[in-house]
């Protein structure tokens, strides 16, 4: 990868590709390149005459549509009105399961995240749930995290929501709700299926050939170095402009 | 009915070991009037971040005011993590009652509702349920044998939060921040600064009544002008980031944070 | 996205058999909708209303169109009791699932927030208990033991309500009256009749779009003006109060009441 | 009684007398007589310097300051910030039980009546509870209702709701929640003891002496007739109407 405008292009593409068929998308506070990737799906939507996207930020004036208060998200997740979502996690673990909370025991623990937000209740209702963390790591990708903030797989209960795909730096991982754990889709340009091995803590599953992640095409890199940066400023007004001056 | 009084003697009737709630940071946070009750050392306060919380929270509990801590999470945002939450957590001297977002919802909305309990879907399978054994598994009452969470009502012995602007009667506006309305509906009592007073009437007309939360639940406000600075104040100010960065960055440590302490009483002093 | 419609074509997505919520009267209730509804033969309607009713429910009752009522009261208000619902209990011909205001308002807002059922104060010692064997009385799972009534989660397969305007976007102005909301949040499709569509965005503003209903709840928008008549629309027009006495009167005798309801949407037809 | 707005004037100086003390009353839609009382209540309070009445009118907009729809008065009484409010009854027991719903058997019903209303709710949590019903008969009064919209006694759940006297056309009765039933308080002016007794259907406790329900004073009046009347035109021009030009 030749920059770090290009990764965050194929992260942004990605994430659309990903996305795709979905009716309303909600992003959290603080995410640049899943919002953009959500403006991106939009926007070609709107030139393929596809369905139309709703997406929704938290903490934006402009892109909410929400009037209920803070309730309103999760409320419109259960209701089965909400088709994606991004988590991260300080750690992720080969079940799927993330960890907001911190490492070491708690209450003491030895480095303390923020806090659990909505992920506990988001992870069983909202059906395509991207983890999405930039930093691909043994150190946050391990075998099992240290708490459940919120945990992937629940056969006890009925749900429609978790996991559906983990995108990082370098690697983007399916999850299978079946198998219970991750399996490696495509690896972006120059990383290969060995650094993804050493760089992943937990165990997953590896098809024989491992594709790369495609660079986004001509036509939607035009669509999003014009449109959707533009439309991405409003929110994010550094980021749009850092990203447009690269490109 | 409401009383309009001074900042000072609104932060006095948060009383010490009160639970005290407060809302995130893009709702109305009301600094200034945190600055009034950190003067008037007023402590041992259980917080209840609806549902999270920022600079306030990391400022109460560097200030020492904080017993218990009632969150989905701390952090501030851009600036990064918050350091004093994390210097507490790692000294343990602060309760941790974590929790999810929507829990902190459906326990104020029992509050509202005045029942003592609210189901609420998910969160199973997460070990927030083995750190609140107040949060309960049960199965279901109705249709089908299925397990659901319960969590019990949140019932804040004060709500406190900034607005733009109340009328004399004491109805204020909250536009589409709802989660302040349910804050005051459950709380017991509810003490609210404003950027300014205004002489309409806001429930007047069905458009405007419609973003107001009555007096009836409003039990005090004070006019504390640019009251949630360095947080924003929607339709009013954006949030002071510059400012953010440096809490951030001089909060890193004990000294550095009752430095800025200092510097942000003396300023609320000056403003007011 | 919501779709703008015919008035026609609006009733025509209530299916016969289907659940379908309606407000109390003063919150705006779409009449000429019911009309289209009737028009159209749909029927075996399980009718719920939030809380109560009134023309709306004694119009389609007559009109054989309501199989089930879920209902805390049916009334004519001034204009007395509700003729043909009085009939159809006398002849059995109406399943009755008599309720209290919370108790719906409480079963639509398990719907909205997605959980099985819902705790509600009070109750305790009604004779409703014995009707409703849906409703349970259960020991709360938290805090000192305590029993408390728990009410299903009401999840209408449509709801119908009349508004004063919606913008392109479907967005629709609903000022304080939020049941509003909650029924569409708990409704799997949404129908609004309105007086007019507005150009302007209703979510342009904090204060304007505190009143709004976002337009992702809404599935279908159909123009019908004076579309509560004869009841009232608030902030638009008052209750015709001789329209609904000539109803109370005509419409105790079943031949009164088919002749009023001919008339009715005869009238109907001429305003659209 | 000399005449129909006499008897209605005592009747609101009795819901005034009634309502001393309370800071919120809710007032149910369709009530005149009730929100009168509460409004010469507020009247009354405002002129002597004591503390203010709320004064909520379901289905006014004038009388209106709820905000969040509906449920707003049922959350209200809950939260205990209704400290009165008015019921009625198709039939009334001796136990303080009300029926909204029919008479005979349930669901086909010889009389039907609107329904319960939000009585089986509001009866467990508003204090005070005033019954209102005006006709006083044994048709109304009845030993044993034939359906319990709302229980006045329910010693298996705590509550701080419930009956607290009931008014009628002939007299005032006190509900005693100990005792579990009514006494006679007083009996308006021209009927005696006997009337009420012939009059109601279940048995309650009767003083040696029963006073009389005093007329208003002429203050209470002027004040009634003047100020109070104007208030109640804005909801109840009818009424208000008949009242005025009555006095």
């Amino acid at each position: 990868m030749s920059s770090d405008h290009e990764r965050r292009e194929i992260l942004i593409a990605t994430i659309a590709d990903l996305l795709d068929g979905i009716r309303h998308v909600s992003v959290g506070a603080s995410s640049p390149i899943p919002a953009a990737g959500a403006m991106l799906l939009r926007a070609r939507n709107e030139r393929d005459g596809k369905p139309p996207v709703r997406i929704s930020i938290l903490g934006s004036q402009a892109h909410n549509f929400f009037t209920n208060g803070g309730i309103e998200l999760f409320d419109c997740a259960a209701q089965g009105r909400v088709d994606a979502f991004f988590l991260g996690g300080g750690q992720i673990d080969g079940e799927g399961n993330i960890n907001l909370v911190g490492t070491g025991d708690y209450p003491r623990t030895d480095v303390r995240w923020p806090g659990s937000f909505g992920s506990a209740y988001l992870y069983h209702l909202v059906p395509r749930v991207i983890l999405f963390r930039e930093e691909h790591s043994p150190r946050v990708f391990v075998p099992k995290v240290d708490f459940v903030s919120a945990r992937a797989i629940t056969p006890e209960v009925p749900r429609r929501g978790g996991p559906y795909a983990l995108l990082t730096n370098m690697a983007l991982f399916d999850f299978d709700r079946d198998a219970g754990g991750f399996a490696l889709r495509s690896v972006h340009p120059p990383f290969t299926p060995a650094d993804i091995r050493e760089n992943t803590g937990f165990a997953y599953a590896e098809p024989d050939v491992v594709r790369e992640t495609p660079r986004p095409d001509a036509a939607t890199l035009a669509l999003l170095r014009g449109r959707v940066f533009d439309e991405l400023a409003e929110t994010y007004p550094a980021f749009a402009r850092t990203m447009k001056r690269a490109a | 009915m409401t009383e309009i009084v001074a900042l000072e003697a609104l932060a006095a009737r948060v009383a010490p070991g009160q639970s005290l709630a407060v809302p995130v940071d893009r709702s109305g946070v009301a600094m200034a009037a945190t600055a009034a009750i950190v003067e008037a050392g007023i402590d041992n306060l259980h917080l209840i971040c609806v549902p999270i919380s920022g600079l306030q929270a990391d400022l109460l509990i560097g200030a020492g005011a904080v017993k218990t801590l009632e969150t989905s999470a701390i952090s501030l945002g851009e600036a990064g993590g918050a350091p004093r939450f994390g210097a507490a957590v790692r000294a343990g001297s602060v309760t941790l009652r974590d929790a999810t977002c929507p829990a902190i919802h459906a326990g104020l909305l029992a509050a509202q509702h005045g029942v003592p309990f609210m189901p609420i879907a998910g969160i199973i399978g997460s070990d927030l349920l083995e750190v609140r054994p107040d949060w309960k598994v049960i199965d279901s009452p109705v249709d089908e044998a299925r397990k659901v969470v319960v969590v019990p009502a949140i019932t804040p012995d004060v709500a406190l939060f900034h607005a733009p602007e109340a009328d004399r009667a004491g109805n204020v506006r909250i536009g589409r921040f709802r989660e302040l309305a349910t804050m005051a509906y459950a709380a017991r009592k509810t003490l609210v600064t404003v950027e300014r007073i205004v002489d309409r009437n806001l429930l007047e007309t069905e458009e405007s009544a419609a973003g107001v939360l009555p007096s009836l639940y409003v039990d005090a406000i004070a006019v504390a002008e640019r009251g949630a600075w360095p947080l924003a104040l929607w339709d009013e100010y954006p949030a002071d980031e510059a400012e953010i960065a440096r809490y951030a960055s001089m909060a890193r440590s004990e000294d550095g944070f009752r430095a800025y302490l200092s510097t942000f009483l003396t300023h609320r002093k000056q403003v007011a």
